[in-house]
């Protein structure tokens, strides 16, 4: 890094011992989401969980697009960043290669991460840079009042679309591993504890990590999620996977996934046909595998998969800048404008 | 062996042409640098299709370099060549216009083969049918002489042919009597792992040059001194280079990393790749995915604490409009280099123009005022990079540097700056706690602090919604919102007060002002000094700065009966001219992908003077 | 029941202020459409916050409907006004600096208990401090009156809470004697589906008016006669909604399907909303990925046959302008609506401005002529939105049509064109094999024949590099490109001879002309007539087409003495006025994010006159 | 379709009976890529096929973006549009939702249509479109002479990545299937015949069917795909996916492919160990079979798949667009401009 740059990171007073509480994470700005909205839940368990990760507010960044839930950075005590529309991933990368030693967050929606956005979004995940994404997804626009967004259901009415949407919606988890994703998962925004682990495991993740987290905007789309994450529905709607762990579900975990072919499909645990030994056994490292899980997400019949699709290590892609740089200076030496500005064929004018 | 004659010259223009196969580029470079080398002032101008490698023997895919050079100060690549080198029929077809009368043409008797001749539209041959007569023709069979001379070494005829660009080199290099050293050196270099490669093309560089010294073709050869330039150390010097060198040298004075965020584009991409090769300057380049991660990317780097740039030509500007005004908003330094080509839209890609002076002045959402800066010349590049490097960084803004297809691709010797004599241009980032408000600003420059992360208590957000005065926070009110549209206005203002004032060229008064702003700098340069010589009242107005424009700018024009504005558009600067100080200038436009000649200014000044 | 007195008046205007969730925007309309029904003249001003819905209470939560209505003529949504309906503290608090001295305030006590006091910002009660003395204050608890009306329904309190917009609402109704029946059409309609909804909200907007009716508190009650329309059908309408239907309109006379390419943006949204509604008209509505998929998605549809439309706000088109550029290129019709908004950047999402003028004139790269035309009222965007279709039909090129925020938002009463009446404005696809060329001309409007894919032997290439004229191959010929350049801003030029001359509301000549685009009109011919009443020499230019400009703009410059050009914004036509007809204008310029006041204007105009 | 659209197609002339050839669908423009560029191939192929596609000329339209690659529609004799870098596939969107009879056809290359073009790719795979994407994968930037492109290999030298480049590779099949693609292929520039098949079967599937072609640039990245194409590599190093056959490859079809767990694996069959029987099925119909042979693209030790990884059914937007519009037709009637003007509140002023 510059100089000047090093001159102010060690002009820094040491990191104090005192450990950090979630409140050192607000900052003095007036939330300003709809009361309810599934936001302040996420808002809370990010800043329940950084002061176990361990970084100084100072040397963190959040950084976010345009869309209600892009309004997080103003939220963070911490240095932030709101862009412009779908470019939070590509406003992060520059920051990022500039300065690996901060810790980079990206806030971002299902519009702006996936819509205008799509394209910055997949190019980070191949080049695999070491920033956690925390991408809102309530399958709607919620500040431009409810249009229809790339999650959306088919055939939803909203007010683009009154006749309902004619799109099949993506699945992010999906396209983030055909992207070539190191880390993919999933969480809820009304799980606060899963939440608080997932978010926990996407900082501890070294290179890219996309975490989708389904957030309901009670305006707009009140109740997108409500079988994932309601008392009555949600434990037989989801399938938490846990790395090494068989896929087993339901209230009374009587229920698994195994394959039938290349297809998964629900078996029970309780008529003696299938033990759990049958059950697909969850493996955070296997890319094959985490195909398979996040292709499980709109079969009818199949609970929806919650949890860390995939996390495997790959270079990172700062880290690699860093090193061609450290390696041209060994090579070359440090590099001098004098030297430069006369070097190849000069002469001289008496 | 008869003794040749040897002329003296004060100025020459070659034109090499060829099929874009062929080597051109390469050719005019090699020439280039070595009469560079010889202490001739020159102008070059690279002229090359929009193919990559187009069917051989096509008029579209004819390559071709042009270079002007002399003991004089040269200002243009030429209005026209006195020799030229056509590699086969297409290029002398396209090119012969441009031809002087009674020039020479050294013709490739083996690329007027009667394939090469219906592929160029000629029914007869014409280095034989007579309609050359007016002109100095040699026809030597180049390729020929090229195989001859590599005979021995069994090479693909591949090869061969690939080599036969460097016999003319060698033949030029014997009329011009230029050294074959520093190609020799070259090839020696670029080719150090390809053997036969190196060896050919050594042999037929030297079999050019001895061809000349041996045969009895031609008859003369030429003497070209040394320019009176100033004294110093020089180096030869194309545009694009000089712009990546003079951001790294704005970063190196800054004390800050260089981080270019970019998106390939013709012919803004030579930026990239000369500023790739740079790690161990801490030069940190991102090819990102398309111009709006370029300039985003730049953007966080600059909110990160380094000299945020990014590159392109026109249409990529056209892409990255909403992010400069986002940095226009978060007040981050920034600077924008727009090599301008021929538009619009795709347009003509590989050509010349200068029609994005609006774009870059006016083309964004809301009052998004930004300052821009132009180079005048190829050299000129690094001190504008330099400049708007300087300014981006003390006011904190995005800025924009023009530059353009031919000042980017051309090259000129260059007074190697003392880069120790530079100014230091470092930042003060912000970071005592003590009343600190990231929209608190500077009273005379009206800038923000710079707070960069891991400044511990400055923790701090921005973005594009419009700010609060001196908190930053998000700000709906009536009154802030003109109040701080009318601050970023103030603040660009103010700029005027940090560059130098307009110098005319030229008396400070008199019948005709000819104001012009880029890389037609040269060719108005030569046309208004032919018509001093010629005791006319005329004089040259160089705008450099073209957001603030210096405070006597309207002094100067006032004092002028006629105001012309020669321009690579329909007409930009002079609508700014006429708004800001409601003069009746008068525009000499043209819009063919190619620089000005020198003479068409002249002809217009002379108009103009004929109807006063 | 004591006698009321009824009071006549020429014109009111009200503001509904309450939190963003306490319907103000509804009441607004509601009153607005009865209004409208009676027959008065009105103009509206929404004004709503960035946030969804803001913490109740807040004063950034704030959110306002202001409608001015008379018999007389109505302009401008009135520069203050005569009464506030405040539902709560912090809506007082923003709101009062725009109620006229001694007007009238009609407070929801239960809206100024503690919290709300605190969050607004008030250290004691105004409703009781003594305060708003030289204002007419009505407390009235409307929360607790609400509750009342609801007691034995049984609903749930937030329920209850969301009606009591709709007691003011009746208040209102009875406090102008309007009807209550269209509201009540409306909700039977509307919540048709909900019955317990229903029901309490009828329940409470009579509540409210009974309250008027029953109680002492008010003692006069207004009479607003209808205003002097022509004759004729009226309907109220907003300026979104007149665009939309523009469109379609243009669709169904030209004989083609209408297909938008958008992506949602604050305050154009509403357009692709109300298209979409309407595919039993063949309206194909497509919300893109982003801006440019919109853009070159309606360009694509243009390619094979539809009018092909784009709307968007300013950072909107910031990303369409390299897609125009290719829209100018390959010559299709286009029309890229422009609700602008306040910027720069983000800027103020849901506020007005008139900023992006010369991002429209000039904000892409290369020579990209596009013709551009500006909205002045709500209803006008009906008549713009035919004009730009027409234009981009006729001249096979892209059309900026330009509203605002002020304009889209805004309604008024409309006198319903006769459909029939409308011009045929459909093309003449070409079908005929011999003599075609894709770039051969129509002698008068220089536009190319339109050949859409399916047409038997008329197979074609059409792209983004500079064309061949007549055959539309590509072509990099210098003096090909600069007739081309040229050609194409002729053919925009020549959209002039098509155009009405521009007429001058006042007299020809005289001390003072004021020049005005867009938005702006209302409030513009509110002053001038304010001063022509006044007996001053005052006259008022409109310019609905700002390229090309109507032909007779200069004359009529010439013969004021003085010319002045209010802008939201810091000035931009007034640049295109100085640079083309080198009159010294001075501009007033407000970037508050709202519309001008008449009084504003009025103002600026006495200056002049006095500095005379 | 509008009355003018429709009248001008009523009023053409009948198909003619007569089979076009190649020859019908050569334009009269000059071909000006380099010679030896592995894009005449895919030229001449095209015009090969088209004839059997059996949709006359003036039906047809090729769309693309900005590279060499997208000069492609000047050389077909049909209805072109060169357009603007990257947005071949909006363009194309657009122009089949106005003109669902046509056939559309987009060419791309990896900088045009996964660099700057990535975001509206993965939309319209998702969306469905009928269209026939043609992508060129050279694995570098041609047009703008040498840059590496989003699928070039890491590591890759060239002249914007002196040091090499840092990005890890896009797998474009895998990006596909995770943006929900309905048909998913891989050909090769220097097989003709599968190459013919390949766009025939796009040319067949009702829906956006992405082909990735790899397409050799002899001028700045020769030889990308020789590993693939050439002769005394080629059969060990590929693998052809066809439906309901199992994944047998090499010179003697002595390999195969099977599955350890979810990892494929390659196993001899010569040596008694596996049977053909014990090998991966290809099922073109599997989305999640799909991805584990996408998945293999990279995979060291693995042949590269070429094939169809997927083709499946599913809604094709204009199609369901269509069906909107006759649904509102059916249910409010013809649209009436004067009826829709005078509709809801108005009043009448004497
Ligand atoms: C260039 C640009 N286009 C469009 C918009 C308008 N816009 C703002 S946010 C948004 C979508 C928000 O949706 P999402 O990302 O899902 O966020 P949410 O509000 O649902 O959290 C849109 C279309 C904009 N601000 N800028
Ligand atoms: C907006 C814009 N940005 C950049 C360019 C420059 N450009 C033209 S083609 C191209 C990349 C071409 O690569 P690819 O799509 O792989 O095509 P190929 O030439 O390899 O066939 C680039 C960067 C452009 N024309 N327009
Ligand atoms: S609109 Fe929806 S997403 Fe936005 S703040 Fe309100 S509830 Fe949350
Ligand atoms: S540069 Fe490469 S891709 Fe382009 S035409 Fe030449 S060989 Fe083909
Ligand atoms: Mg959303
Ligand atoms: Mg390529």
């Amino acid at each position: 890094m510059s100089t000047l740059v090093e001159e102010i990171l060690k002009a820094a007073p040491p990191a104090s011992d005192q450990k950090m509480t979630a409140k050192d994470f607000q900052s003095d700005q007036d939330v300003r989401w709809c009361p309810g909205c599934g936001d302040y839940s996420i808002l809370a368990q990010t800043q329940r969980v950084m002061p176990d990760v361990g970084i100084p507010r100072h040397q963190m960044v959040f950084i976010s697009g345009i869309g209600c839930s892009s309004r997080f950075p103003y939220y963070m005590n911490t240095y932030g960043f709101h862009g412009i529309h779908g470019r939070a991933t590509a406003i992060a990368s520059g920051l990022k290669m500039a300065r690996p030693d901060l810790s980079v967050w990206v806030v971002t929606g299902d519009g702006d991460g996936l819509s205008i956005g799509g394209n910055h979004m997949i190019h980070i995940l191949r080049r695999n840079l070491d920033i956690n994404i925390l991408l809102f997804n309530n399958q709607i626009y919620g500040l431009t009042k409810g249009q229809y967004s790339p999650t959306s259901e088919k055939g939803k009415i909203t007010k683009s679309t009154p006749y309902g949407s004619l799109d099949y919606p993506f699945n992010p988890a999906a396209l983030a591993l055909g992207s070539s994703a190191t880390f993919v998962a999933r969480t809820l925004d009304r799980d606060p504890k899963h939440m608080q682990y997932t978010i926990k495991r996407a900082a501890e993740h070294k290179g890219t990590s996309f975490v989708e987290i389904y957030q309901n905007c009670n305006v707009f789309n009140d109740g997108a999620f409500f079988q994932f994450t309601e008392k009555d529905t949600k434990d037989d709607s989801v399938v938490f996977l846990e790395h090494g762990k068989p896929l087993v579900f339901g209230k009374e975990k009587d229920k698994g996934i195994r394959l039938n072919g290349f297809s998964p499909e629900v078996v029970s645990l309780k008529d003696g046909k299938w033990s759990v030994n049958d059950l697909l056994v969850h493996n955070e490292k296997d890319t094959t595998l985490s195909f398979i899980l996040a292709d499980m997400t709109y079969k009818p019949g199949i609970p929806r998969p919650v949890g860390i699709f995939l996390a495997i290590d790959r270079p990172v892609y700062e880290e690699e800048m860093a090193r061609q740089i450290a390696f041209a200076k060994e090579k070359r030496g440090e590099g001098d404008m004098v030297k430069l500005l006369n070097s190849g064929d000069t002469w001289v004018v008496q | 062996m008869p003794e040749k004659t040897v002329q003296n010259l004060d100025e020459v223009t070659i034109r090499f042409a060829g099929d874009s196969g062929d080597g051109m580029q390469l050719t005019g470079t090699q020439f280039t640098n070595t009469t560079a080398i010889l202490g001739n002032d020159l102008s070059t101008l690279p002229d090359y299709p929009a193919e990559i490698r187009a069917p051989a023997g096509t008029l579209f895919g004819v390559s071709g370099f042009q270079i002007h050079f002399g003991s004089t100060e040269i200002n243009t690549p030429g209005d026209q060549c006195d020799v030229l080198v056509a590699m086969n029929a297409a290029a002398l077809k396209v090119n012969l216009g441009s031809l002087i009368d009674g020039g020479t043409i050294i013709a490739n008797t083996e690329g007027f083969n009667d394939k090469n001749l219906k592929l160029a539209g000629y029914t007869s041959n014409p280095l034989t049918d007579g309609s050359l007569d007016k002109y100095r023709l040699y026809a030597v069979d180049i390729t020929k002489l090229t195989a001859l001379a590599l005979q021995d070494m069994n090479l693909s005829s591949k090869l061969v042919d690939r080599s036969k660009n460097f016999f003319a080199l060698g033949m030029m290099y014997w009329m011009y009597n230029r050294p074959m050293e520093p190609t020799i050196e070259w090839i020696k270099n670029k080719f150090a792992n390809k053997p036969e490669i190196k060896e050919a093309n050594l042999r037929v560089l030297k079999a050019g040059w001895n061809y000349g010294e041996t045969t009895e073709i031609f008859s003369v050869r030429y003497e070209v001194g040394p320019a009176k330039l100033p004294p110093g150390r020089y180096r030869n010097i194309t545009g694009n280079q000089a712009l990546a060198w003079g951001l790294m040298a704005a970063a190196k004075k800054a004390k800050l990393d260089l981080f270019l965020g970019s998106y390939p584009i013709t012919p803004a991409s030579d930026v990239l790749h000369e500023l790739s090769l740079y790690k161990n300057f801490s030069v940190k380049t991102f090819q990102a995915e398309d111009e709006i991660a370029g300039i985003t990317s730049a953007l966080g780097a600059s909110f990160g604490g380094a000299l945020g740039v990014t590159t392109t030509s026109g249409p990529g500007v056209a892409l990255k409009t909403e992010a400069i005004g986002l940095a226009v908003m978060v007040e981050l330094p920034l600077v924008i280099c727009n090599i301008q080509r021929g538009g619009p839209s795709t347009g003509l890609p590989t050509k010349t123009e200068q029609a994005d002076l609006l774009q870059a002045l006016y083309g964004r959402n809301g009052e998004a005022p930004v300052p821009v800066i132009a180079a005048a010349t190829p050299a000129d590049c690094f001190d504008a990079a330099f400049e708007a490097s300087r300014i981006a960084l003390k006011y904190m803004t995005p800025v924009f540097c023009l530059s353009d297809g031919y000042l980017g691709n051309g090259s000129e010797p260059w007074l190697i700056p003392d880069f120790n004599e530079l100014p230091d241009i470092s930042p003060k980032f912000r970071t005592e706690k003590e009343g600190f408000f990231p929209y608190l600003r500077d009273d005379k420059t009206l800038s923000r602090p710079w707070a960069i992360p891991g400044t511990p208590g400055l923790e701090h957000r921005i973005g594009g919604l419009e700010k609060q005065h001196i908190t930053g926070n998000v700000n709906y009110e009536p009154q802030n919102h003109d109040f701080m549209v009318r601050l970023r206005a103030e603040k660009v203002e103010r700029i005027a007060n940090d560059i130098p004032l307009a110098q005319v060229e030229g008396d400070a008064s008199g019948d005709v002002l000819v104001v012009g702003w880029g890389g037609t700098y040269g060719a108005i340069k030569s046309a208004v000094t032919r018509h001093r010589q010629r005791g006319n009242s005329v004089s040259h107005l160089h705008l450099r700065w073209l957001n603030p424009m210096p405070k006597n700018v309207g002094e100067i024009l006032y004092k002028f009966k006629h105001v012309v504005v020669p321009e690579l558009n329909l007409g930009q600067l002079i609508k700014v001219l006429r708004a800001k100080f409601l003069v009746p200038a008068v525009g000499l436009n043209k819009v063919q992908g190619l620089p000005f000649k020198a003479i068409e200014i002249e002809n217009k000044i002379d108009e103009i003077l004929k109807g006063k």
